[in-house]
């Protein structure tokens, strides 16, 4: 009877401890921060779309091929709110097939998808098997209500493990996407009535009206902002289609016009000219625009577009200057005054001398070039007169003599016709 | 009448009793799972059993070899469903050894602490539910519950998820421990023992689990390896085999623990060898708290998508209920060419029908109880 | 007010009264009952036990009972159609009229019989056959293996119940229950007749089919014993007949051994007070079975039959040889109590040492006669 | 009996010690990563096996493993797992069969073990055990002729919508 004795005394023993069960829907125990029920897409309130560009890594590396995903071009990239410009449309993950193993999370390389760790993650039971098919709506609901606070990514972890194990300091948390902050900053801004997303860019001019020279200027200004690795990939591609397009015999034009943009020495094979160096940003205004180059396809640079990034580059290296608190260089103040820039005014405090003389207007500017505003007015001749005047002294440093239909029009904008003697060199130093 | 089915007539017996078919079927609350059993029944002994396996077959091995290494994880933790990592280090360790990955001494430990942890959760299970079967009405199943529960919140805190962890990596582990892990652990380890010492109490003295269990289906060594026991079930016939010690894997070797071991080999010893093996697993947790390394979790340089060329290998683990086995074949590319899992509770159950026979119906259920099956490893 | 004489005079309308006092006052237990149990072996295995129903989950007693009258009754096509449909009254009736001989308080009671443990007794005897109906009728394989287990459980287990109470009554001199009540003034026959009570109470949970005895309902083999086919209303016969026998026999428990409504405060106390105590003690037996129904494991039908036969009935009698030895010589009570717990300490001590007996090597598996049997 | 210090061509010792203690049985002997291997044909299979269980000084009781392999052109192979708890050694056995001819004779008889996993080697793969007592299937259902394992039994297209699609799920392989 002993051990029944035991038995007695032990259950008597737990009937006089605290029972351990808590009452589920009314108390919730916390949940830990590792805890992942269900992978959910996360949504980046600084520009107002999910983190999600849809390269379907995810889906690939899936085990039981539980996503699909739709992508498309992101409508707000052109809009200049987002750096974004593929974007995901639909996204579907069954979470009945769902078998929880955290894999999409690591292979995301935008931290896009992470695993709900709240307790509406666990609660998704429904009547029908296929309404566990949840759409990108429901899977962005969770993020976008701020619930997600604290979203746990496994690669930090194993990052700062790595790093931590050879002594440097762990680095910061990586997952920015979804962060109560992100959503707080959010609210402000659309309380001031400014848009949800933070403004990148510039919104960029439709590019369909500016026509073929404007898109050449375009694809000039891009050149002029892109980086250097995107150049020497230009460059190369555009080398390889040469080679190509010679051994077939004739190389295409727009070939020999890339590789001219892209400053390409396969350029100089082909057409025994000088390869014009490329407009590098700190270097304001000294786009090859050559009046007389084939096929006026490097487009004017005095195009409105090509002003106002000049200006806008001369302000910013002014600002700079200004900011280390040195005296703002010549260059950088003729660029200022040339482009009118208020800037100017406010460092030489007198007006921007670009408007002041009043050259007689001349009329050769190209006639589709002025989409806005009267093509005569005094601004305008002044450009046209000073693009003369560049034009013709190029020609002189290459020693060749001015065509006479530049001679005419320096004529007609009675500009002074520089002389070969005349060094001053413009305004295009390297 | 139509009550009575027209059975197979007992011969030789004065009464011609007719035996009767008693199905415990699928659902059945003491089958473990989905296991159905046909006892032909003459009165109240068993004449005749007919276990029916394959319910839960979800095409594991066939899985494995349409899925990269990486991928097959989450199959390998849902075959030992109570004991997830055990699955996954196993696998893990296979698929290692196959390609010659080095995994750093910190996931190592950590990897041993995880499968103790599983196992003691396993034998749980057990303990709970063996009591259930002797009738003890949902006792013990709370009170063994009450610690699965506590070792499951710590496991989730480690890697996610409570039974499915997927928390080990070809090259260690995901990530590390958190901060707080080793006072939780330590906790969780208090509440362990006193768990089993209810338990203890609650059955081990108690005169009538031991008139129910003592001397029921005695199952001698060579019987025993002769039928292809391993685990537990071998070591209650009083065979210290133990892979941990025989083939150490890992860094078992580093660990001291012993081996319990019954004389009888009968359901008596199976549950005393279990409940004994729970104080050893605790005994390794703390070892391996005490000396766990600093330093990485996960082996440096590790490929993208891991290939391996030819070669095979059958790594065999100590499970939970016996010897958990993986034979992987590999002939280049990222996908096993041929994975196979040796599944202890699959050579456990095959003598069921040896085992049961001219038993009663109470105790077929209690012997098919002390077998401690788990049936996503059978079925595989 | 003494509660002896009849109501208006007219006998029959005081039965009637009485009686359905007695029906109000059981399901009101009953129902109240099954919430008790399972809060309080809820807090045995540490968790919270129902708390959604009412406040403490109070209402969980009337909750079931909605439930089971809106559940659909059903009956199989191959059950014999009116034995399945009796069986419940007949397992019911039977507890219902054991209630009628219970005295409650000093007059309380539907009718003081002269031979009211007799009755008792009697009365018992029917419930066996409901629970054989049950089973048979049902034609299920389960309910067939139950209702034989259980038929088999209660008529063994009646003998020593019968016989342990006649010691009793042997030394209370009457089997009239008041009697035996007032006797009891001074000292509970729990302390004379200790063994009495162990074996009334282990015969007792086997009546009951409760803790170790639970095998017809055993859930983990034959899932559910012979009321497995019934639903709705029928089945919740079958739970109120248990429940109120489980109370009929604690309060019959506490007036034979535990001094009734008398033992401390003797009877100048009012009949409330009375009522009162026999409640308590009524509710200290029922939770003593609660309590060894959350601890025991289950015996094995063979096991069951070997202890009635080859232990309980053997000591019964001879407690009953040893109670008319010390009557007949009038030997002191003192000295009769002392054998009495001698007694009690040798069957514990049997169990105890039956149970840790040396393993000896049992017949190793495979060798039972019936294994040659050619398998199909 | 690590395999690093093993040359490559040298036999792995387990493999000298059953060459000399069965003269007769040609097998020959390789390594794998885990254990040393031995390739032998089903005609000397049984004999081998017997002579592994019975000589003391093998003493292999335990049969761990059947593997069975779908090598495609190579026909179907099957891979024995032997432990010996005497000495504490373990074995790998090949048995490959021609394409067209699968059977291997049944180890049922020598050691109970093998009886569960036979019946699930043949039903997965399609391998026939000579004088196997039960030869059901154990796992799939018993009229059920398929080999899933073999490797050209397409992997069923993971169905998208369970219980959409008006026949059973993602029959339309």
């Amino acid at each position: 009877m002993i051990g029944i004795l035991k038995g007695l005394a032990t259950t008597f023993s737990t009937f006089t401890r605290h029972p351990v069960t808590i009452q589920y829907p009314d108390e919730k125990h916390a949940l830990p921060e590792r805890q992942r029920s269900f992978p959910v897409l996360t949504w980046d309130f600084d520009h107002d779309e999910p983190f999600c560009t849809g390269c379907n890594i995810c889906a690939r590396n899936c085990p039981v091929d539980c996503m699909t995903t739709v992508m498309h071009d992101n409508p707000k990239h052109p809009e200049g709110t987002s750096d974004r410009r593929k974007i995901i449309e639909k996204f579907w993950i069954d979470y009945a097939r769902c078998m929880r193993c955290n894999i999409c999370v690591e292979v995301c390389p935008f931290e896009a998808i992470a695993m709900d760790n709240n307790w509406s993650g666990h609660e998704h039971s429904v009547y029908d098997r296929r309404d566990l098919h949840l759409d990108i709506e429901d899977l962005l609901a969770v993020s976008k209500s701020g619930e997600l606070a604290n979203p746990f990514r496994p690669l930090d972890s194993i990052e700062a493990n790595a790093a931590l194990a050879e002594g440097e300091d762990a680095p910061p948390a990586g997952f920015q996407g979804g962060r109560p902050e992100a959503r707080a900053a959010q609210a402000e801004r659309v309380a001031q009535g400014q848009g949800a997303a933070i403004q990148e860019r510039e919104p960029e001019v439709q590019e369909a009206a500016a026509g073929a020279a404007a898109g050449g200027t375009a694809q000039d200004d891009e050149v002029a902002t892109m980086s250097p690795r995107k150049l020497r990939a230009r460059r190369m591609k555009a080398e390889r289609d040469a080679r190509t397009e010679q051994e077939t015999g004739e190389v295409s034009a727009e070939t020999i016009a890339a590789l001219r943009r892209y400053a390409s020495e396969v350029y100089t094979e082909i057409t025994g000219e000088p390869v014009p160096p490329i407009g590098t940003p700190a270097v304001a205004a000294a786009a090859p625009a050559a009046a007389g180059t084939p096929a006026g396809d490097v487009g004017d640079p005095n195009s409105p577009r090509k002003l106002r990034a000049r200006r806008m580059r001369a302000e910013r290296s002014a600002g700079e200057h200004l900011e280390r608190g040195e005296e703002v260089p010549a260059e950088t103040l003729q660029a200022l005054n040339e482009t009118e820039s208020e800037l100017y005014k406010q460092i030489t405090g007198n007006d921007p001398s670009g408007t002041a003389p009043a050259a007689a207007a001349p009329p050769a500017a190209p006639a589709e070039a002025g989409a806005q505003g009267d093509p005569n007015s005094p601004r305008k001749l002044r450009a046209r007169r000073m693009k003369a005047e560049r034009t013709a002294k190029e020609h002189l440093e290459r020693g060749e003599a001015i065509p006479d239909d530049l001679l005419a029009t320096l004529a007609e904008l009675d500009a002074t016709i520089p002389t070969a003697a005349d060094g001053s060199g413009g305004t295009d130093s390297s | 009448m139509s009550v009575w089915p027209e059975e197979r007539v007992t011969p030789n017996s004065d009464l011609d009793t007719v035996d009767m078919t008693v199905n415990v079927g699928p659902q059945h609350p003491a089958t473990h799972g989905v296991f159905r059993m046909v006892l032909t029944v003459d009165g109240e002994r068993v004449v005749d059993c007919e276990p029916y396996i394959g319910y839960l077959h979800r095409g594991l091995e066939k899985l494995s070899e349409n899925a990269d290494y990486r991928q097959a994880m989450g199959w390998w933790d849902r075959t030992d469903y109570l004991a997830g990592m055990c699955c996954e280090g196993a696998y893990v360790m296979a698929v290692e050894k196959l390609a010659g990955i080095e995994v750093p001494e910190r996931a190592e430990y950590i990897r041993v602490l995880m499968m103790e942890l599983s196992r003691i959760n396993s034998h749980f299970m057990f303990l709970g539910a063996f009591g259930a079967d002797v009738g003890s009405f949902g006792t013990s199943f709370t009170y063994a519950w009450r610690e699965r529960e506590r070792i499951y919140d710590l496991i989730e805190e480690v890697s996610g998820d409570r039974m499915f962890p997927t928390y080990f990596r070809i090259g260690g582990i995901t990530m590390d421990l958190p901060e707080n892990f080793e006072s939780r652990c330590r906790w969780v380890l208090g509440s362990i023992r006193q768990g089993l010492e209810d338990l203890d109490g609650l059955l081990t003295g108690n005169e009538i689990f031991v008139e129910r269990c003592q001397g029921l289906a005695p199952v001698t060594p060579e019987q025993a390896i002769a039928w292809g026991f391993t685990g537990p079930m071998l070591r209650a016939t009083g065979v210290p085999w133990d892979i941990r010690k025989a083939e150490p894997y890992s860094v078992y070797p580093q660990m001291n623990f012993e081996i319990p071991t019954g004389h009888q080999g009968d359901v008596f010893d199976r549950f005393h060898v279990r409940l004994a093996e729970v104080y050893q697993s605790a005994r390794i947790i703390e070892q391996c708290l005490d000396e766990m390394p600093a330093g990485r979790v996960l082996a440096p340089k590790l490929a993208k998508t891991l290939r391996i060329d030819d070669g095979e290998l059958y790594m065999p683990t100590e499970g939970t209920k016996g010897e958990y086995g993986v034979y992987l074949m590999a002939r280049g590319g990222t996908q096993a060419y041929r994975a196979k899992l040796r599944a202890p509770s699959f050579s456990n159950l095959s003598p069921l029908k040896e085992l049961v026979v001219g038993t009663y119906v109470a105790d077929a259920i209690v012997i098919l109880g002390s077998l401690d099956i788990v049936l996503g490893e059978v079925d595989k | 007010m003494t509660f002896g004489d009849a109501f208006f005079g007219l006998s029959w309308l005081d039965a009637i009264i009485r009686v359905l006092i007695i029906v109000g006052a059981m399901t009101v237990v009953v129902v109240y009952l099954t919430w008790g149990e399972r809060k309080v072996i809820a807090r045995f295995q540490m968790r919270l036990g129902p708390t959604r129903t009412g406040p403490v989950g109070l209402l969980q007693g009337v909750a079931d009972a909605l439930k089971l009258l809106s559940k659909e009754d059903l009956r199989p096509r191959n059950a014999d159609r009116w034995v399945f449909e009796f069986a419940p009254y007949l397992t019911f009736i039977p507890v219902f009229l054991v209630l009628v001989a219970l005295p409650f308080a000093r007059d309380w009671g539907v009718r003081n019989l002269a031979l009211g443990m007799f009755f008792v007794f009697a009365v018992l005897g029917l419930n066996i056959v409901g629970v054989l109906m049950a089973g048979l009728g049902s034609g299920n394989k389960y309910a067939l293996l139950g209702g034989v287990r259980a038929a088999a459980q209660m008529i063994s287990y009646e003998i020593p119940l019968v016989v342990a109470l006649l010691a009793v009554a042997m030394v209370a001199g009457t089997l009239d229950l008041n009697a035996i009540v007032l006797q009891q003034a001074d000292r509970p026959f729990v302390l004379i007749q200790p063994l009495a009570f162990v074996i009334f109470f282990t015969a007792m949970l086997s009546e009951l089919h409760r803790a170790p005895f639970d095998i017809p309902v055993a859930e983990s083999e034959i899932v559910g014993g012979y009321f497995v086919e019934y639903s709705g209303i029928r089945w919740s016969m079958f739970q109120l007949a248990e429940y109120a026998s489980l109370w009929a026999f604690s309060i019959f428990g506490s007036v034979v051994f535990l001094g009734g409504w008398e033992f401390p405060m003797g009877l100048e106390w009012g009949w409330g007070w009375q009522l009162a105590l026999t409640f308590i003690k009524s509710f200290i037996i029922i939770g003593l079975i609660f309590w060894v129904r959350v601890t025991l494991p289950r015996l094995r039908v063979d096991q069951l039959m070997s202890f009635c036969w080859k232990v309980l009935i053997e000591v019964s009698f001879v407690l009953l040889l040893v109670n008319g030895l010390f009557l007949v010589y009038e030997w002191p009570e003192e000295l009769l109590a002392l054998a009495n717990w001698a007694g009690t300490f040798v069957l514990l001590g049997a169990v105890y040492l039956h149970a840790t007996r040396k393993p000896e090597r049992k017949n190793l598996v495979g060798s039972y006669k019936h294994a040659e049997v050619p398998t199909p | 009996m690590s395999d690093e210090e093993q040359s490559v061509e040298a036999e792995p010792a387990i493999a000298t010690l059953v060459r000399g203690r069965l003269p007769d049985v040609p097998f020959e002997a390789s390594k794998t990563k885990s254990y040393a291997d031995l390739r032998i044909a089903p005609g000397h299979f049984l004999a081998l096996v017997t002579g592994l269980r019975d000589d003391d000084e093998l003493a292999f009781d335990l049969l761990r493993n059947i593997v069975s392999l779908d090598m495609e052109d190579e026909g179907l192979w099957a891979k024995y797992h032997f432990y010996s708890f005497k000495h504490g050694h373990a074995l790998q056995v090949t048995v490959p069969t021609p394409p067209g001819a699968p059977t291997i004779p049944s180890l049922t008889a020598l050691y109970p073990a093998a009886n569960w996993h036979e019946r699930e080697a043949a039903e997965m793969m399609g391998l026939v055990f000579e004088g196997h007592p039960d030869p059901r299937n154990l796992l799939l259902e018993e009229d059920l002729r398929i080999h899933p394992l073999r490797k050209a039994h397409p992997l069923q297209k993971a169905e998208i919508l369970q219980g959409i699609e008006d026949g059973p799920p993602g029959v339309e392989v």
